[in-house]
């Protein structure tokens, strides 16, 4: 474990206090990520999964300077890269993109798609006017769209899987280290989905790119990454190698997504663990559950699990987990 | 199999967009048998909810047109049915649980009013102010009507029906505003229940109290059915039988594990492949994008995406054949062998 | 880096044609647009060719005829003649220029006030920005024909007054309108992938954000030119625009109240042109507002 | 529930603006070309009695005393002399106050009880002859001008049908009702006055139709709109799906919802009217606020134009504040958000 990750995120909390009232009081917090720490190692690929509210996009926005943690920090190649002051951290774009969810309105709708994949090149002076160009069109290549049809076409003439191929010759055209992936295939079709998830596998191997990959599909991020961290609450409440995750699930919660993930095939049913229902909702951030977060919902929870916050439980070395259930043993 | 519920015959309905006319539904046939759940899957744009629309007569005209066909519930038409008996019919016979359970309730009004006044109205053609104010003003009888919708939501596992029905919509999460929408539709006592996508917009682990919900209701209150999706997953986890819709055309259909062990149709293997397994194997997408409406492929309308694709697709539209027993497809590779 | 092997340029070039060609199209299926832009310019043609235009160009000022004086529609005088006797369309046409005028002046001088500060405030934001909206909401608490009354009040009644009063209370409303648009438009994800991408805050202002703001200011701008003929006639209606004698369309129909109801025409057909001039823009507006797909009060 | 600590907001939000809108109208009548002691007493007075009267009016001390002079004479009902009336303006708008809020009062009920019906069909019935009808309607009532439209009904109604009086409140030989509230249409029927009810109803329809179009055709498009757009919306599919009849949904659903927008201009369809009325009351010499306003202008007497524009100002302020309370009763979003 010498080696330094190349984005490391240390007890990273964000929170939003919420104001109300005449006086625009503040009156709660919302804990949308609270104490969660991270490593990807140059090459990987870290899946983020997480059902809604659960903090996935916030760190992923805190992650690009978006938001600003409130405690906590984040480190890229060993540096501190919180905190930053504005210009530092414009420097740092061209080393971390993101892509995001929702292609309606990821693009510009009054630029062409020429445009607005050059900008970043504007942006950062790279290359003269006929460089730029001809840089665009060979990123346009690669994510597998003819520069001669597309570079003057309007998002608003593009498909779902054709707006997110542009997304990503934008994020990819400044040769970035880091890109986070936040949700990128969610509104898409399952034909359109596996071409852009395999185009992504494709790309990381050329460019030799390190993802941070969100997904609140659990048969993606299986399928997408080597490592995964499953979010409940704004915490993560186990990490593993994703072979472990899928065979050897020890958080109850973990198990309850598998098991919920609608599969199609015998054999996969085979695999799914079987687990009794959950109750209830996903709660709410703003006044997050004593002790472990799940265990209003959890089919195991004793008595302890409202007071205290089990801690983590190293199951081997990839594999990590945070519950009281594991540490019986 | 008995005599189907709801019937669909050779139904056709196209749009009039700027370009022209969009041929959104292309001469399809589905039955609902009694007692049965059956899926309805095809992607983004494929005409699902159109036929839902169509099916409760809540298709706008114009644009949309019905152009040819039948749809039968029972002996009725409904495509012909006088707008009274329609009425009728909407709620009590035939009942739909919406797609977004959380833009689906009306933002401005109590769950309690939107649901009282479809409770006591169901099944009129027009209410007078005086008729709905004399009715909303019977004590005993918005009682009565109170206490069997809270009933209701307690089938549909509410906690605290009463605190419930006091909150606006925004005031709901996901999940509970979908059991609100299925005891809402569920208060007519309907014989067919239509499912339009019910929870694509929620979390997986309520997605699977959902459906388990929606499947004991099912089989508890001898419901029918429809249940359209575009996950292939659930439909597997709801249906036993299932069509699979592509462009507007029924291209397969048969029972649920035959087609997702076995699919025929080169569009629904393709489906099948595009999907990331937990096994791990190997995915990979369909080629292209769902056809121009206006202008649709001569043939088979998948034919410009088709690996198997040749000259004989381009013009000629393949018909249903029963290639297994209660098994259909309609392509040109089952057809020649016959 | 590798050939460009064909010419990006003309690619784009024939985008922009297709663009073009599908608003005129747009439009075209808009009959009534097309009517209203038929009418508003050859309004505003007639206003400005009025000296060749009008049958007797010396009537705009105050030549008196007093033989000629109250004489109804006919070949000579198609719109009749007033009290001095001068030919009523003559002085519509000369007097249709400062009412249109101020038509146009006050909403593009509204617009261009209250845009840059709806900007600065919905971008900047913070302390700026907050003291700039209390105050657009201090200037929206009184109704605007007020203000310019006080303003008129305070510097005495002229043309020129009436369109710096009116221009001094119009632009709260594009405050508020760009304010609102830079505020909803900061959210879009397409804003913050342009800050991802580290362009400044100046360039994400201007080449993301704005463009995007500009159809709705455009659509107000072409409905207010309406408004602000409709308000400059009212003033000059109550003698506080250009002295008699003048023309104006509000201060004729005034002048001609006197000699109601017989010598109906002095009133009437000053007043039906300050209708069809506001008709014909709702109706370019309205086009507009469909063309471009946004919605504005 | 959080409706009072709404309301509560709204309250307080009233008093800065109310405060903002006081030092506008002092700015403005301060920045007067000259020195007003001396346009008062004239050219020719001697400089010691100019000075006694900048003394008395206050005008030597710093800017910000002066605004608290102001403020203070204004709250004991002191606005300085009218030149036109040679009374204290406060008592002028007192007189003539209740008719211009009577006017506007009813051209609002007249906008409302029109606008609302029209725009509703017009939206249900979309593309249908009433929705035609009803866009060319509030096409022209945005477009005709109001003083224009007033004249030719006193050309059409007055002088050539003869049906309805030229100008005026009431009939010359009536006398008007007892002063309750001072608003002669609720007064006489208060006092039962049938004779003064019919006069004065008579006489207030006319200004108040040519000041009602304008706001009515507003009302008809943007509820129009409304009720498109929600038409096709997931909710209104849902309970249509489900059995609920369609007059219903229109009449309740359809309308709470579309009817949100048209309150939030209310306020400014009111401001619209109060401002119109300047020339509509001048038309029909109305005994109003707004043609004792545009007189003042005219004849350049400041201290009536300060008190018309507070006057203005505040009933305007009011309204919104109204409008508000029961924006908050039909959004339950804003209410609570």
């Amino acid at each position: 474990m010498s080696e330094v990750p190349l984005l490391d995120i240390r007890n990273l909390k964000v929170y939003f206090p919420i104001y109300q009232g005449l006086l625009k009081k503040e009156v709660g917090t919302v804990r949308a990520v609270d104490n969660v720490s991270f490593n990807i190692k140059k090459g990987g690929l870290f899946g983020l999964v997480g059902e809604t509210a659960s903090g996935k996009t916030t760190i992923a926005k805190t992650i690009l300077g978006v938001v600003h943690p409130t405690s906590g920090e984040i480190r890229f190649k060993g540096e501190k890269i919180s905190h930053l002051n504005d210009e530092s951290r414009r420097k740092l774009t061209s080393k971390m993109q993101m892509i995001h969810q929702d292609t309606s309105s990821s693009l510009n709708p009054r630029k062409k798609v020429g445009e607005l994949i050059k900008v970043a090149l504007d942006i950062h002076r790279i290359g003269t006017a006929v460089e730029r160009l001809d840089e665009v069109s060979r990123m346009l290549q690669y994510v597998q769209l003819p520069p001669e049809n597309f570079l003057s076409k309007y998002p608003a003439a593009l498909s779902g899987g054709q707006k997110q191929r542009v997304a990503i010759a934008r994020a990819l055209i400044l040769k970035p280290e880091v890109v986070v992936l936040d949700e990128p295939t969610s509104a898409l079709d399952v034909s359109v989905q596996a071409k852009i998830l395999n185009l992504l596998t494709k790309l990381k191997k050329e460019f030799n790119l390190t993802y941070l990959f969100i997904s609140h599909d659990l048969s993606v991020v299986l399928n997408m990454s080597d490592t995964i961290g499953v979010m409940y609450l704004g915490e993560l409440v186990e990490v593993g190698g994703s072979e472990d995750i899928l065979v050897n699930p020890m958080h109850p919660y973990t198990r309850a997504l598998i098991s919920a993930i609608p599969v199609i095939s015998e054999k996969e049913r085979n695999i799914l663990p079987k687990v009794p229902p959950l109750r209830g909702e996903i709660g709410s951030a703003i006044n997050p559950p004593t002790g472990c977060r799940f265990h209003t919902r959890c089919p195991y929870a004793k008595e302890k699990c409202a007071r205290e916050r089990p801690n983590w439980v190293q199951i081997n070395e990839k594999h990590t987990v945070r519950c009281y259930l594991v540490q019986r043993f | 199999m008995t005599s189907p519920i709801l019937s669909i015959k050779n139904l056709a309905v196209s749009f009039n967009t700027f370009e022209g006319e969009a041929k959104v539904i292309d001469h399809i046939n589905l039955d609902v048998g009694e007692k049965e759940t059956v899926g309805l899957v095809g992607e983004t744009g494929c005409g699902k909810s159109v036929t839902l629309k169509t099916i409760l007569g809540i298709l706008p005209i114009p644009p949309g047109k019905v152009t040819n066909g039948q749809i039968l519930f029972g002996d009725k038409n409904l495509l012909t049915l006088p707008t009274k008996e329609l009425c009728k019919l909407r709620g009590r016979g035939i009942s739909l649980i919406p797609q977004d359970p959380l833009v689906s309730l009306n933002p401005v009004f109590t769950i309690k009013a939107q649901f009282l006044d479809l409770a006591m109205r169901q099944g009129e053609e027009h209410v007078s102010r005086i008729n709905y104010y004399r009715k909303k003003l019977n004590k005993k009888q918005t009682q009565q009507v109170v206490k069997k919708i809270i009933t209701m939501l307690q089938k549909v596992q509410i906690p605290d029906p009463e605190r419930v029905l006091e909150y606006y919509p925004y005031q709901l999460s996901g999940g509970m505003a979908q059991r609100i929408l299925i005891a809402i539709s569920l208060i007519g006592s309907p014989r067919l229940l239509l499912a339009d996508e019910p929870t694509t917009a929620l979390d997986v682990t309520v997605q699977k109290q959902i459906i388990t919900l929606l499947k004991k209701i099912a089989e508890d209150s001898n419901l029918s059915m429809l249940y359209i999706t575009h996950n292939l997953g659930v439909t597997r986890k709801i249906a036993k039988r299932v069509y699979i819709m592509y462009a507007g055309q029924i291209v397969e259909m048969g029972n649920v594990r035959e087609i997702f062990n076995e699919p025929l149709h080169p569009y629904t293997s393709g489906l099948i492949n595009a999907l990331p397994k937990i096994t791990r194997e190997k995915f990979n997408g369909i080629d292209g994008t769902i056809p121009d409406y206006v202008h649709p492929p001569k043939g088979c309308r998948f034919y410009p995406r088709c690996p198997s694709a040749d000259e004989s697709c381009k013009n000629q539209r393949p018909v249903m054949i029963e290639v297994k027993e209660n098994h259909f497809v309609a392509c040109r590779l089952f057809q020649e062998g016959r | 880096m590798g050939k460009t092997n064909y010419s990006t340029k003309l690619i784009s070039c024939r985008a922009y044609l297709e663009s073009f060609f599908r608003g005129i199209y747009v439009i075209r299926k808009n009959t009534l647009a097309i009517v209203g832009i038929g009418v508003f310019l050859s309004l505003l043609l007639m206003c400005i060719f009025a000296p060749w235009l009008a049958p007797y160009p010396e009537d705009a000022g105050d030549a008196i005829h007093l033989s000629q004086s109250f004489k109804s529609p006919s070949m000579l005088h198609i719109l009749g003649t007033d009290q001095m006797g001068r030919d009523i369309f003559s002085r519509i046409t000369f007097g249709g220029r400062n009412t249109l005028l101020a038509g146009l002046i006050i909403p593009l001088v509204g617009a261009s006030i209250g845009c840059t500060l709806g900007l600065i405030a919905g971008y900047i934001g913070r302390r700026i920005g907050s003291v700039i909206m209390r105050t657009t909401d201090v200037f929206l608490s009184i109704p605007p024909l007020i203000i310019a009354l006080l303003v008129i009040g305070v510097f005495g009644p002229s043309l020129k007054n009436i369109i710096f009063a009116l221009s001094i209370v119009w632009w709260p409303w594009y405050t508020r309108l760009v304010h609102g648009e830079v505020i909803s438009l900061r959210e879009e994800t397409f804003v913050e992938s342009s800050r991802l991408l580290g362009a400044k805050s100046t360039r994400t202002m201007f080449s993301e954000i704005l463009p995007n703001a500009i159809p709705p200011i455009i659509v107000k701008i072409t409905l207010d030119i309406g408004y602000a003929i409709l308000n400059a006639a009212a003033l000059g209606f109550l003698g506080l625009g250009v002295l008699p004698p003048t023309p104006e369309w509000g201060l004729m129909v005034s002048q001609g109240r006197l000699y109601l109801p017989s010598i109906w025409w002095i009133t009437t057909f000053p007043g039906i042109f300050i209708f069809l001039a506001v008709f014909s823009i709702n109706l370019i507006g309205d086009g507009l507002r469909d063309l471009l797909d946004v919605e504005v009060m | 529930m959080r409706f009072r600590e709404y309301l509560l907001r709204r309250l307080l939000l009233f008093i800065p603006t109310l405060f903002c809108v006081m030092v506008l109208v002092f700015i403005l009548s301060r920045m007067l070309p000259g020195d007003p002691a001396r346009l008062a007493l004239g050219p020719d007075a001697p400089m010691s009695q100019i000075s006694a009267l900048r003394y008395s009016l206050g005008l030597d001390k710093p800017i910000h005393i002066q605004f608290l002079i102001f403020l203070e004479n204004l709250l004991h009902g002191k606005m300085g002399l009218s030149l036109l009336t040679n009374r204290d303006v406060c008592q002028d708008v007192v007189q003539f106050y209740p008719a211009s809020f009577e006017l506007a009062l009813v051209s609002m009920t007249i906008a409302m009880a029109i606008g609302i019906p029209l725009g509703i069909v017009s939206g249900i019935k979309q593309n249908k002859w009433i929705d035609h009808l009803s866009r060319v309607v509030s096409l022209f009532g945005v477009s005709v001008p109001r003083f224009w439209l007033a004249i030719i009904f006193i050309l059409v109604f007055s002088f050539y049908m003869r049906i309805m009086p030229i100008s005026g409140r009431i009939g010359s030989g009536i006398p008007p009702p007892a002063h309750i509230t001072g608003l002669y249409l609720i007064d006489s029927l208060v006092t039962l006055n049938i004779p003064a009810f019919v006069s004065s109803l008579k006489h207030i329809i006319l200004p108040a139709i040519s000041l009602s179009v304008s706001p009515l055709a507003q009302i008809v498009r943007l509820l129009r709109a409304g009720i498109i757009e929600h038409k096709r919306a997931p909710y209104v599919m849902m309970v249509k799906a489900n059995g609920m009849p369609e007059d219903l949904i229109n009449r309740k659903y359809l309308f709470k919802i579309s009817f949100i927008p048209v309150l939030s201009i209310i306020g400014l369809l009111f401001a619209s009217i109060i401002a119109m009325s300047f020339v509509v009351e001048t038309v029909f010499s109305w005994p109003g606020i707004g043609r004792y306003g545009s007189n003042a202008v005219l004849y350049a007497d400041f201290n009536a134009i300060v008190g018309v524009t507070i006057v203005a100002g505040v009933t305007f302020i009011i309204a919104n504040f109204v409008v508000d309370m029961f924006y908050g009763y039909f959004d339950p979003r804003i209410r609570y958000g």
